[in-house]
């Protein structure tokens, strides 16, 4: 590797009352992946954010190759063909997925948008990407947040780019659509364009990066490692600070499961177009694991379960007693309470401090008569906080201060607090860093163990499989498998989800 | 001349009775009417009263388009009442020189325009005008005041001056005959405010006006209307050094005059029942007759009404109609 | 994976909820204006987002003809285009401003301060171009300083506008001193009785704008840029746009709008005043929002805009004709404006396959 | 990492510019409430967020005492007071109204309903208390109108309220004929007249409400939720909250305030009248804005809203003081508003170390 194609050193971010990067140093050579890890608030985002010239840096140089450079503003960095896909989806809801690709830099004459030109070229793009079904004239609002995900990637892809930069893209993507991204990074690196790749997926840095930089508290303290073969344990403590078994809780071996009575029993629901004839049930203690691609309707399930959609047929009860059907109302006054998948726009109050987000849902239990016992609420909010390892652990911060990966534990953290009967988990660990997920693994099982029914669904394979005890496989909305977790194993599971849909 | 027969023999509505065989069923017509919104008593009132005055004639029928502060819409409007094809019109405009080129469009189109109150910009525009006299009501307005004035000896006196709507026309005219009323005795407006023709705001102007002033010798409310919360705000602050002079000439400042028991002692009339004899000119235009009372085969070109001062001494004259 | 069911119009389960509608279920409000990208200019009127609005008026159409026989004529529907006029060229510009996150409540102030300018003694000796240009000229720069107050002073632009509102209306009756202006410069009246194929000038007026600002939004890429500022403007910012500048040229826009408002408005009344264009911000806005654009920015159609202005302007013709009075023409107003939104939404719904 | 600076009041950097507020970078307006779960009460006027509205109001105060020799006067200050009342009580409501998401157009006209169907003869036959409780129930049913329409109706509430202010203020028209109802039951005219220790009964009714308004909105579930569904509709669906009746509430809590200030102003002008409370919409909406809330909701003061509604009341005082022109008045409230603003920028951002 010769010169570095870009070199920062001892860049500095302040934000009030947070310094989110202390002196970072990184450097990435053409045709690398180069992989950033981190602890969620680490600064990886914030690095990125600098990179692409949409924050200013108070201090630090940074080196384009062999010259210094400032990135004043993101068109800066994308003339030096710096490229972003950001950690939140950042696009335009009311524009088209074409409009969106070419959003500042249109193919335009005259200041008239060239729209079949920009069809077709934003046409192609998807089609490199491994979706031509995706059509280019629908608006980016009505995609799911993998179909966005792919749309930011089509629009850093469609600048002439010699570095990309990638936040957790593999946040949202499920299982086959990462082999998918894979392979375009492969493609890319093969024509000489760096990839700076941000996940807290091990096995992803394993199979793609080249070399790995850990950032800690905002400071690098590791730089340049070879990706495949330095020990894990070694990155996780780098990270951390500390050594964290990247193991599941033990699964209690009580025989009796069987025969306690079912919390959730689901009977026969559909809703055309988004899933058929689905039935299961969750006991008492028992965590139920919902695997499947995306768009298998997962998420459509939950909500549905939770009163958020209301079922075509079919009928759901708890504890032996009927659902009014599409009443959230009835849901939470039977006891259930659902994470949402999207934290941002389906969780969040981003005004908020942390706290109100937190106690959000269970404000009745800190209040009398209406009026609320801030104290008590603080109190247990920082305890909820501090559980999950957040960070800063400061409950009074406004939760849009917080890293995405922070963010997501606070929501967790609203239905940790909340006494459910039945917890509905819609990608609870998306964006979570190692350590912390080791606790909330924890967590969720202890929840378990004092007899709270947990629904969870997870796009990792293992995850589902490590913390579920049993197993419903989905494909296309229909429930193809249903089986202990014990009796499956990773590829099977996913021999399972793909079966007909990829040949 | 006619106003002073009208203000006699007016009902309580404003709307004059038959009396003269002028007022015998004639050809079937139809008269269009356009004001500005009704939003306050004065021009309520003038609605009511056409409307009434209509109601009196069976060969009368009375169209009245929504009541708009918006030129353009009241524009439309009047187009609108053309496109009908009406005999006559009967418009106030919101702004007169607004509405010059669209009634001058009627009269175009053959059809005679009676111009009420806020006058036209050009002759073309309208066949008869009438209205009232806003500069003369200012004039007496700073007349009386003067008088007053002179006859309790006060040297230097400060008068204030609640207006109505700054921005149209009918204000500056009033505000322009109180001065030279007022003139005439040497004196001046020590302060001038501008409420909007709302009780709302004349008790919210006034109640600032009197922190402003901590001695009043006389005040001039120009609309009686927002004269009920400008009298409100005085009686809230407790003040009574000061006498008041209304203008429009409500029912209810008429009654307060004649009770004589607050700081409002007079009130200079700017008559509503003006709408009244322009629907009865109008259906005479379009009847081709005459006025028998005036001599001669044709109708005036204008009408202008007299702004008396209404007074405890005169007020049992004028109390029956006052708008309420 | 490619083969997945991804059902046409299935929509995420994410709404993008109105301001201040509360949708009890995720898919009812700012439902997506259907397929198609950009639509077409013909086509987007029947279509899916404004076939609500288009039933609307048809149906107020069938109203007045069956109220009133002076309705269906020719006369009428001329009097109802150019008095939709003024207000329909305002709200070209207002949408712009709304679609691109913004708001602008001096539009009517602007209208009165333009119209009393090209109107003033000094003014009118240059004639009627010299009367034009001024009125624009005042729109355009009030505008300007309403945008660099928003963009760069980085206030909220209810704040700015609603200041500006105060202060051109007062700089308006300070010019005027509070008096009508009467245009003697015959060729500037005449904009407004000048007739072509027995169609005001107005209404041309109003065409060519409506044509104009419909192809700025929807085919150029100042007008996709509108829609992605007012959507997201972090991603906007991210994406290398120029928001500030952006954001500024709107507010000349909507100022320019108001410019050649004023000209139409003072040709048609035959002199420019303070007090014209009152309450001209309640009604431009009202017309973009029941048009279908959100005041949240964003989202929106200009067709809807000018379906809503034609819609207001159509009702207060109907009763007119009708001779209803005034107390019962606004409480009869507001139950209209309900009713014509829950047609439209149903006209949306069905329109949706 | 945990010893980092963390000054209190540290707020965060990323705005949430209010809508149309173009922030070309991150980090300039809004920032956030400061440490501390719930603020408390009079610890929350002089802090950080409204500080600089403080500093404003402060120099307005300086400005009159230096023009006008009647300005500093215990009288003066109680006649600013009562004229913040009326408009004071209606800025609660609207407060509620506009953190919640939505918004209130037809105050205006509810203060006039309310005031004219208090004030027939038929209602005063009844008494001071007939009177008051008529107002108050005629503000409470048109908001929960409202509301109903609005969150089970599923429209904007832009489109609603505005609905409701032409259908609202014709009822009024209808019912008063258009006249002025002089109040003749003196008690109730005594609203406005009593005083207590000195200072006016209206005065004490808006601090009462003042108090009430605040503990509601910060120290009980009720506010707490107010700002979720405010802040993401959705987000606080899924959170199990029930949108519909609570905006619904918000609503009747905005009628209701219209209603108390009908009382109000009705006893104080003693007569009822359709056109009351003209333009008290924007008026109110204004003060809530300057106040420092969000006009797309989910953050905002309450004190923010009152100091909003003083500023306003204050520069009106001092320019009758000083007995300016209208148009003066005008042009200089416009510059003053604006002036306002970038001092209370100014005072938030050295309010944040
Ligand atoms: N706009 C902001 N205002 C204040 N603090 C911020 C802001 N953005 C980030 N921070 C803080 O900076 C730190 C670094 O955040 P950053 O988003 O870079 O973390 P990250 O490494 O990307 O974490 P994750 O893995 O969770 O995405 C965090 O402590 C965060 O709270
Ligand atoms: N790759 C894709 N591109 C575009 N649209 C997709 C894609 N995958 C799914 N969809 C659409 O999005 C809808 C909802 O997908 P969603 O992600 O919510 O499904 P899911 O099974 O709940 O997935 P997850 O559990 O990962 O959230 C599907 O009905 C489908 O129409
Ligand atoms: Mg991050
Ligand atoms: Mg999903």
């Amino acid at each position: 590797m010769s010169a570095p194609l870009l070199e920062m050193q001892g860049v500095v971010k302040e934000f009030p009352g947070v310094r989110a990067l202390d002196g970072v140093d990184l450097d990435v050579a053409a045709g690398e992946v180069h992989c950033l890890l981190g602890q969620n608030g680490a600064g990886k985002s914030t690095l990125i954010k600098v990179l692409a010239g949409a924050h200013q840096p108070d201090a630090g140089h940074i080196t384009w190759e062999g010259e210094p450079v400032t990135l004043p503003t993101p068109t800066a960095a994308m003339r030096h063909g710096i490229a972003t896909i950001y950690q939140e989806l950042d696009l335009a809801d009311g524009l088209t997925v074409a409009e969106n690709i070419y959003l500042g830099h249109e193919q335009s004459r005259l200041g008239f948008t060239q729209r079949s030109r920009m069809h077709e070229a934003a046409r192609q793009l998807m089609r490199r990407l491994g979706h031509p079904e995706i059509p280019v004239t629908r608006e980016v609002g009505e995609l799911s947040s993998a179909g966005k995900q792919l749309v930011s990637m089509a629009r850093a892809l469609s600048h002439d780019t010699r570095l990309i930069i990638m936040d957790e893209p593999s946040a949202v993507l499920a299982h086959d659509e990462v082999d998918n991204l894979f392979r375009i990074i492969g493609d890319l690196t093969a024509a000489g364009v760096a990839v700076v790749y941000i996940s807290h997926r091990m096995e992803e840095i394993r199979r793609i990066g080249d070399r790995v930089t850990v950032l800690k508290d905002g400071r690098t303290v590791a730089r340049g490692l070879p990706a495949r073969t330095t020990p894990t344990s070694e990155l996780v403590s780098l990270m951390t600070g500390r050594t964290v078994e990247y193991v599941f809780p033990p699964r209690p071996q009580s025989p009796d499961r069987k025969e306690r009575p079912a919390l959730l029993e689901v009977e026969g629901i559909s809703r055309p177009g988004e899933f058929h004839d689905v039935s299961f049930t969750v006991g008492a203690g028992e965590i139920v694991g919902l695997a499947g691609l995306v768009g298998s309707g997962r998420s459509e399930i939950l909500e549905t379960v939770y009163g958020a959609r209301r079922p075509a047929s079919g009928h759901i009860s708890v504890a032996g007693s009927v659902l009014r059907p599409g009443s959230i109302t009835a849901a939470v006054r039977a006891g259930i309470g659902l994470a949402p998948e999207e934290r941002k726009s389906q969780a969040l109050f981003l005004h908020s401090s942390i706290a109100h987000n937190v106690s959000m849902s269970s404000l009745r239990r800190f209040a009398r008569a209406g009026f609320l016992d801030s104290r008590s609420e603080l109190a247990a909010t920082t305890e909820a906080v501090r559980s999950l390892d957040l960070r800063p652990p400061d409950p009074t911060r406004p939760v849009r201060t917080l890293s995405g990966g922070n963010q997501q534990k606070a929501v967790v953290a609203r239905w940790l607090l909340k006494d459910c009967r039945l917890l509905l988990l819609d990608e609870p660990t998306r964006g979570v860093d190692v350590g912390a997920r080791a606790e909330l693994y924890t967590l969720i099982r202890r929840l378990a163990d004092s007899g709270v029914g947990v629904l969870l669904v997870s796009s990792e394979v293992p995850e589902v499989l490590g913390l579920a005890d049993r197993v419903l496989v989905l494909r296309e909305g229909r429930v193809v498998r249903e089986a202990a977790a014990l009796d499956l194993d990773e590829s099977k599971v996913l021999d399972l989800v793909m079966e007909g849909s990829s040949a | 001349t006619s106003n002073k027969s009208d203000a006699s023999t007016d009902d309580v509505k404003g709307a004059s009775k038959a009396g003269t065989d002028n007022d015998k069923p004639g050809k079937q017509v139809t008269i269009g009417f356009s004001a500005p919104a009704a939003d306050h008593g004065w021009m309520a009132a003038i609605t009511k009263n056409a409307m009434a005055q209509a109601k009196q004639y069976s060969d009368v029928h009375f169209e009245a388009v929504e009541g708009t502060n918006d030129v353009n819409a009241q524009i439309s409007q009047v187009q609108t009442l053309i496109g009908k094809k009406v005999d006559v019109l009967v418009i106030l405009p919101f702004d007169g020189k607004a509405l010059t080129s669209v009634a001058q469009q009627a009269m175009d189109a053959g059809i005679p325009v009676i111009n009420l109150d806020r006058v036209f910009d050009s002759p073309l525009a309208y066949r008869t005008w009438v209205g009232g006299d806003n500069f003369g009501m200012g004039l007496n307005a700073g007349l009386y005041i003067g008088k007053a004035l002179k006859a309790k000896g006060v040297s230097s006196p400060v008068i204030g001056e609640i207006a109505g709507i700054d921005n149209l026309e009918l204000t500056k005219q009033r505000s322009a005959g109180f001065k030279q009323g007022l003139a005439k005795y040497g004196f001046r407006v020590g302060i001038r405010q501008a409420a909007d023709f709302t009780a709302d705001s004349g008790q919210q102007v006034m109640s600032n006006v009197l922190q402003a002033r901590s001695h009043l010798d006389a005040v001039w409310n120009h609309d009686d209307d927002q004269g009920i919360g400008v009298e409100a705000a005085i009686k809230q602050a407790g003040r009574d050094e000061f006498f008041m002079v209304g203008g429009a000439g409500s029912k209810h400042a008429m009654t307060e005059i004649k009770a004589d028991n607050s700081v409002l002692k007079a009130t200079v009339v700017y008559p509503s029942n003006m709408s009244a004899s322009a629907i009865k000119l109008a259906r005479l235009i379009a009847q081709h007759k005459g006025m028998n009372d005036l001599v001669g085969q044709d109708l005036p070109s204008s009408l202008t009404l007299f702004s008396a001062t209404v007074t405890k001494e005169n007020v049992d004259q004028y109390l029956p109609g006052a708008f309420s | 994976m490619s083969q997945q069911t991804s059902p046409p119009g299935g929509s995420g389960p994410l709404p993008a909820t109105g301001q201040g509608s509360p949708s009890g279920s995720a898919r009812q409000t700012g439902s997506s204006p259907g397929k198609g990208s950009g639509p077409s200019f013909l086509g987007h009127m029947g279509r899916v987002r404004n076939l609500g609005l288009f039933v609307v008026l048809v149906l107020l159409c069938v109203i007045g003809a069956l109220t009133s026989g002076n309705f269906a004529t020719r006369q009428n529907a001329l009097v109802i285009l150019s008095s939709a006029a003024v207000i329909g060229v305002i709200t070209i510009g207002q949408t712009f401003v709304i679609i691109g996150g913004g708001i602008d409540l001096s539009v009517g102030a602007i209208v009165a301060l333009a119209s009393v300018w090209c109107t003033t003694v000094a003014t009118q000796s240059y004639g009627l171009g010299g009367m034009v240009f001024c009125a624009l000229a005042v729109g355009a720069v009030v505008g300007l300083i309403n945008g660099l107050i928003i963009s760069y002073g980085n206030i909220v632009a209810f704040i700015v506008t609603i200041a500006m509102m105060a202060s051109a209306r007062g700089l308006a009756e300070r010019i005027s001193d509070r008096q009508s202006q009467v245009v003697t410069v015959e060729s500037f009246n005449s904009i407004a009785s000048t007739k072509w194929l027995g169609i005001p000038l107005l209404v041309y007026i109003l065409a060519v704008a409506v044509v104009l600002g419909w192809v700025l939004l929807n085919r150029t890429t100042f007008g996709r840029r509108t829609f992605a500022i007012g959507g997201n403007q972090e991603a906007a910012r991210l994406a290398g746009l120029d928001v500030r500048r952006h954001t500024l040229v709107l507010y000349v826009l909507s100022g320019l709008c108001c410019g050649i408002a004023a000209v139409m408005l003072t040709a048609r009344t035959t002199s420019g005043a303070s007090n014209l264009g009152n309450l001209y911000e309640l009604d431009s806005i009202a017309a973009v929002i029941i048009g279908g654009t959100l005041l949240t920015g964003g989202r929106g159609s200009l067709i809807g805009s000018i379906l809503g202005v034609l819609v207001f302007t159509t009702i207060t013709n109907i009763f007119v004709l009708n001779n209803l009075t005034t107390d019962i023409q606004q409480i009869a107003k507001g139950l209209i404006i309900v009713a014509a939104v829950l047609i439209q939404r149903r006209g949306r719904r069905t329109a949706t396959p």
